[in-house]
């Protein structure tokens, strides 16, 4: 498709400006030509080749709302519409920020209600709403146990990181200038005990710790990890992004874990929108609650307010209050569902995976052969060796039977790793349809390994030169 | 509500293919004294209608104001149509971070026209997919600037967003940054001597915000000079993206990097999020800049493309090597700033204008009231500060209007005694603006 | 706004590729005299920001209700979001009726499945594909009686919505044909002796409405019975639609057709329009009904599709000829109504029967008022009429509250003298009930 | 793609009713058994199936937001977004027609005022916004002119109706029981004068003209047509479906027309929702206002009211007062163009159906060569005699070059006619673009007729059976 650059036409264009109502002044009298532009690179296209094109593009992607999009570890849970509407009322549109207090208790009830759900589902003794990915919420989470071990007057540089951590955990914590050092799995993908305790020292400030894992796997020893953990004055922190996998189960507060970061985008079904926003709330355990980020919402007797009033704050991780409306769809979804709600969509998610990993283990490795969570990872090791067909191009192929494939090569201590993830959402029905598709392009691997590698076949583009990208980065297009 | 299509004969099937009685077995791996029986203390359930009852309650909790004069930060800009129709196709909103490129063309496409326009529109060669907002944006600047020069300080104006230096500080906190501050001179622009004086070998960044927390448009290629005199990058943000419609952009004027908050590019103010980071930077950082970058390139058959492109710089490949942590960000804010963008086109300049042309006009009103200063001498773009006899007075009444007036200054400046800022976008009128004098004259 | 994308070049290029200097000249055919400088007493121009501030102004001159007591024909019901994700896919609300069937399955798959959900609520065979309303619905049905008996005679309820009556006598004039009117009886029916009295061989129809206008639900079997003994057809009505969850359905009582209003499936009030008119014939009326029909058929690789069909009904191939001149419909409004069927389900069944106990509690409350009494014995869905001391003040109560209250029967039926016409759906809490009782009392 | 009953499954449902909170009763308590219904057969889904049936069904459905929709006669110019909107704004959906003027004296001003602006568009001296599509209106037009004359004691059996004309015309006429006799166009597609003198006589009521014709040609003797039928008496109906050809050029009123009806559907760009909802405004000239349906906007000292004090009113042709939450669309876009927008409009829609007229003039046969208004009639007839090629696989082909085909076979009198109507909203850019893929069309219709015959290549199903369709009728799923 054209670029929108390549549709513009000189004199062209959709947005009108109202006239003026107050008197005209030239604006090199209040402002000196210095300061001023000289020109301004917009397209100019009209309102319908606008729309056409922007619609068209969104027909070239595939969203939820078109089909099973299994993409392990992004729990893509099915987008309830009536939290859309409910974030779109102009009531928590349209509010200024520093509006004042008075003005947003609407507001302010919610995000404190929220913090309150989230702390009962969790375990914690509270939560903040501000960071606005999970990602965020990793750093902020770091960040308290460091201001936590500076308070203490206590140095410590390390901390450690399973290697099936998503990638984000190591880059949070470098991020705050810890050492990270890598933790074994254990060969039925838990945490290697002994290298636990041979690595925890007193100069290790937390485990960050991911439950289930992101091979979908439970930690067992649990309360061993936790306990080797805080003997030597160490934090556990929670990786939340498969807290879909326990809702109403177990809290990770009850676990052990002194701080977590969610993903409201996964768990709490807000919409993804392509890559964000998404929304990372970070929930702590009665010693790291004076380190929160500010502000934070108390409540009075005239209602809520925001106080930045806590003096060991870490202080903020951005501007205003986090990304507060996809805070207003999570809250819808908690509220929707409800206790039993939560639970079930857990059971069902957890049954999901289990259902997939039994229908696809005769066709696929299944390195870790244990009862999964919410997830199931694979491996395409087999058709490697047999077919010399790689994961990517399984999953290219998947796209050709109207799926979006599942997430592949993650986590990286599985080779050619095939992360399944199929979500509460889906039902048996979709189920046995992907399955039955993956089990047909398992048979294509060795019957027809040609048509695998030249997928998908069934898109505007076929397969594309990512090597080129990178090698020869065009990122910004130019007139030519 | 319950989004789980699973009938109870389904749920029998699955667990006899899974070779359980029951669902429960599944969670055999927690230790049974951690497993609940039930969630305490979450509401029961809602239907959809009772759903949007409650929340409805809850917004209508809010006052909605008539007309809001506050911006210092986040600004009521209208927004076409056109952006919400399109952030509400499905296929967009619904859609992970485009991994998975074939089936992912249509966000791909949009952002790297996002990148595009950015990068236009700060004058620098290269933009990002978006970050979370201005200020992480500009506190990554920092960091990334102390990263790649192997420096420690970072000085930043006192002009700048109070928000944004808070989070530059924290970012820089956490790896051991020293932060330092640069007043403003009487011009309302950073003092230039005082930088001159603190600029030093080991100075990573000068961050400055332009036009500047009070609206005040700083002179930024002096600056620039003066910082790359000493090797140091120079990280000018703005918070009001309309300002570019007009305003030289900074990369014209020698930023290293061009941060900035693109609320006001078609998304709404939402108290405050989802709002969209803008990151901007010489071609020189490509390989390291944080967050994520579309690239075009080919398919087998040649046709053009687009896919994530260098993603050797992102966490999920580099874990502890990577230049950020940033991962989800702020696609569809993106999205909406691409769609309002290329909407407005050429006029932007035509709006920005508009800008001027209110703000001049309420700032000759209120100063047209006895006793009211302005505070700051050098050009402003759609705010400006202004001191008055009793500023939170002013601020009282124009409430019981329905009015959200200006943001008080003394709140994050105790230096500027009853200084209001005020923004006029062009969602206010000059019957608005006639209004508000009357009742801060109390002749309402 | 200007919504033509002509440059000055294009124009000037296209004038010069039709051989003109001027655009003006294509208008050479009309007479010069007659031919306009400028329009007259047309607003100026206006921006898109002007123009949605005008119309937000406009809907904020209405009153928004906080609560609808009013049915009488039109309902407030819930709509599930979903209903408004579908219909705002501009796929289908920017296409035009589906001719080219190929390119347009989507609403051709949708309507044919619209068509099977209403002959499966309504007990019939067929149903069309929508009609402008209920209303025209049921003159329409009329009409094709008379046309296919060649008779000349309608009958009708006065129990039918006064409306509905008003639109079959305007229908019914412009083709010449007699209507009259059957009284109802003290227990809201239609007085089955008065009908017997007045059919005869010439009646074409007798049109009923079940819950007719007072709520009342007809006893539609003896009817049939009666009707058809004198070869007539009947033609039964319903307003809501959500009364068909629990209600049996007027094809299984031996309707010849059933018209109806489907504004309750999924469409809003929207001061009364668009609608949504609903026709179910029994199958051999398959050639003659009116509006346009969706059939399933086969492409030439056997795949299943769909097709606008049998449209030698339809008044572009059979002219005057046609038996309707129906062509727009109300297809959205159609697609609507299948997405909100389809989202219910089978809880339609328990839609409706909160509807009866809202409506029930809100009976028994206010009889339980001094003065207040039953009008009609028979049962009810969710509408009823009292009679009360003062019905006039009753409305004037709840207006002050912000409550449109009933509808006042004496409008269209002087006979019902201080007799109120009240309607309780889901939308009406107990809370809600409890208050209209007390500010009914005077209590408030 | 498999059918919403295909995929219900007992015990699945999206909509969940709120629990009562009122007494529960026993429903067969109020209401007796016999009124009950037994089953209530609907489709059982989850929401996230609904979404994606619906979802995935519009993508099989084209429509103007993705691209050029050229039908003719239909005036598919672009709905605006910004119009949308304002239809959408709850003070606008959310009022009950009977909740009493005083609260809906928006509404009542936004009518009253479209009233006025269409009285001045259009030189009528009154309109009615109360039919709901353009065929009712000329219904609601033709019964006002059958009681003028009822009115006035006079008996008038007939209307004329031009060959050329739309179906509902003469059906409308019928409906009011006249009877229609075609009246013959001439040989440059106008009114055949002398045809009309001959048919004009006192027993005709009305002649039904469209103006531009369904050519899309300007009627060059209107003058003298308008006399003909008044002098002896009758009146000058005005089909105004085509008034996207004359808006701010002419005004039907000044030529003498007495009534017409309007789609606003089309000229005043509300989207026609895949088959509707439509408007048809009505407006009469001083001699027919007396006849206007019933209700009528009055405006008092305390406001706006409706009245139905009008004795000679044919009635009401609907309940309520029109499709309301369209016309706000149509007075959004009249405001929004102001009277220069409209004439541009309509000048750019005429100039534009010209440069398609020259461009594709010399590769298809153009039966009536003259100027065009905002239409232009080619004929296949060359491609039949010369290739064996219907029109109806030139429109066939045109879809796989991504074009909705115009209208085809209509109007009557030309054979094998190929009706484009572009609009003002296309760009020279599109219409060079679609002129383009017509040519090559005709090449193909040379060159490889078979592929035109086989036509859509591109789309889930291909030429779809219509003979099986109407000779079995399937109208209604039954489960097999
Ligand atoms: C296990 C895990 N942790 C952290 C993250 C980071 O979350 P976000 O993308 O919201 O920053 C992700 C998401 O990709 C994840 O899967
Ligand atoms: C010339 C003409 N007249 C009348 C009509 C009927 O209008 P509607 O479909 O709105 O009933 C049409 C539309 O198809 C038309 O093109």
């Amino acid at each position: 498709m054209e670029l929108i650059f390549e549709k513009s036409r000189p004199g062209r264009g959709a947005g009108c400006i109202p006239a003026s109502d107050v008197a005209a002044i030239n604006i090199e009298a209040v402002i000196d030509r210095k300061y001023l532009r000289t020109e301004l690179d917009l397209p100019e296209v009209a309102e319908v080749d606008l729309i056409r094109h922007y619609t068209n593009l969104s027909r070239r992607n595939f969203g939820l709302d078109l089909g099973f999009y299994p993409l392990g570890s992004c729990t893509m849970k099915y987008n309830p519409k009536v939290n859309e509407n409910a974030a779109a009322l102009p009531g928590f549109t349209g509010l200024h920020p520093y509006a004042g207090d008075e003005w947003a208790q609407g507001n302010l009830q919610l995000m404190d209600e929220m913090q309150q759900y989230l702390c009962n589902i969790f375990g914690m003794a509270e939560f903040t709403l501000q960071p606005a990915a999970g990602a965020h919420g990793e750093f902020a989470g770091m960040m308290m146990i460091k201001k936590y071990f500076e308070k203490k007057g206590e140095k410590r540089h390390r901390i450690l990181i399973p290697d099936a951590a998503h990638g984000t955990n190591p880059a949070s914590g470098a991020l705050c200038g810890f050492e990270t050092v890598t933790l074994r799995s254990n060969n039925e993908g838990g945490v290697d005990i002994d290298h636990l305790k041979s690595l925890m020292t007193e100069d290790v400030a937390a485990l960050m710790l991911t439950n289930p894992n992101t091979l979908g796997l439970f930690e067992r020893n649990i309360e061993e990890v936790s306990r080797i953990i805080h003997e030597k004055g160490g934090l556990l922190y929670a990786d939340g992004a498969n807290a879909n996998a326990f809702l109403g189960i177990t809290r990770p507060g009850d676990l052990g874990f002194d701080v977590i970061q969610l993903n409201l985008h996964k768990t709490f079904s807000t919409p993804h929108g392509g890559g964000g926003p998404g929304s990372g709330p970070v929930g702590v355990g009665k010693v790291l609650v004076d380190y929160l980020p500010v502000p934070r919402i108390v409540k009075t007797d005239d209602g809520y307010r925001w106080s930045e009033d806590f003096p060991y704050s870490i202080g903020r991780v951005r501007a205003f209050y986090g990304n507060f409306n996809v805070i207003v769809k999570a809250y819808a979804y908690i509220r929707s569902l409800g206790a039993e709600g939560l639970k079930h969509a857990t059971q069902m998610a957890v049954l999901n995976a289990n259902y997939i990993k039994e229908k696809l283990k005769p066709y696929f490795d299944l390195p870790y052969d244990r009862v999964c969570m919410h997830e199931c990872v694979f491996s395409g090791s087999r058709q490697v060796e047999e077919n010399g067909i790689h994961t990517t191009d399984i999953a290219k192929r998947l796209i050709d039977f109207g799926y979006h494939p599942p997430t592949i090569y993650f986590p990286l201590i599985v080779p050619e790793a095939i992360m399944i993830e199929p979500t509460e959402t889906e039902s048996k029905e979709t189920l046995d349809a992907f399955c039955q598709a993956m089990i047909i392009i398992s048979r294509e691997a060795r019957e027809n390994p040609q048509r695998l590698k030249d997928a998908p076949l069934s898109t505007e583009v076929s397969r594309l030169d990512e090597v080129l990208a990178a090698r020869k980065p065009d990122v910004c297009w130019k007139k030519s | 509500m319950n989004y789980a299509p699973h009938t109870e004969e389904d749920i029998a099937q699955m667990e006899a293919a899974v070779g359980i009685a029951d669902v429960e077995e599944l969670f055999a791996d927690i230790p049974a004294k951690y497993r609940l029986a039930q969630l305490p203390d979450i509401p029961a359930p809602l239907s959809e209608q009772e759903t949007i009852a409650l929340l409805n309650g809850l917004s209508r909790k809010n006052i909605l104001p008539h007309l809001t004069l506050t911006g210092a930060g986040a600004y009521h800009h209208f927004i076409p149509a056109v952006v919400g129709h399109i952030i509400n196709r499905a296929e967009f909103y619904t859609a992970y971070t485009p991994y998975q490129a074939e089936i992912s063309q249509g966000i791909l496409q949009a952002i790297y026209e996002y990148q595009t326009m950015i990068a236009h529109l700060t004058g620098m060669e290269i933009a990002n997919a978006s970050m979370y907002d201005g200020a992480s944006a500009m506190a990554e600047a920092a960091v990334l600037s102390a990263k790649t020069l192997n420096r420690s300080k970072i000085i930043i104006a006192r002009s700048v967003h109070p928000e944004y230096r808070a989070v530059v500080r924290t970012y820089c906190w956490s790896n051991s940054y020293e932060v330092c501050e640069i007043p403003f001179n009487q011009t309302g622009q950073i003092d230039l001597d005082l930088l001159q004086k603190e600029l030093a070998e080991n100075v990573a960044a000068v961050l400055v915000q332009s036009p500047n927390f009070f609206g005040v448009i700083e002179d930024i290629a002096p600056l620039a000079e003066a910082v790359h005199s000493f090797g140091a990058m120079l990280v000018a943000a703005f918070t009001d993206g309309t300002a570019l419609g007009i305003l030289k952009p900074a990369g014209e004027s020698g930023a290293d990097f061009v941060v900035g908050e693109g609320q006001s590019f078609g998304n709404p103010l939402n108290y405050g999020g989802p709002y969209l980071g803008i990151f901007a930077a010489r071609e020189k950082f490509l390989r390291r800049i944080p967050g994520r970058l579309v690239g075009a390139t080919v398919d087998k058959n040649g046709r053009r493309g687009f896919v994530l492109t260098l993603q050797t710089r992102e966490q999920h490949i580099r874990r502890e090597k990577a230049t950020s942590n940033i991962c989800s960000n702020e696609a569809l804010c993106a999205l909406a700033a691409g769609v309002y963008l290329a909407t407005l086109g050429k006029n932007l300049q035509k709006l920005a204008a508009l800008n001027v042309q209110k703000t001049q006009y309420l700032k000759k009103q209120l100063l047209g009231i006895p006793g009211w200063k302005e505070v700051f001498t050098a050009p402003v773009y759609n705010e400006f500060a202004v001191s008055c006899p009793d500023a939170r007075l002013v601020n009282e009444k124009l409430k019981k209007e329905g009015i959200v007036g200006a943001y008080e200054l003394p709140k994050s400046y105790p230096e500027l005694k009853n200084a209001l800022l005020f923004c006029a976008t062009e969602m206010v009128s000059k019957e608005d603006i006639d209004r508000v004098v009357d009742i801060v004259k109390g002749a309402l």
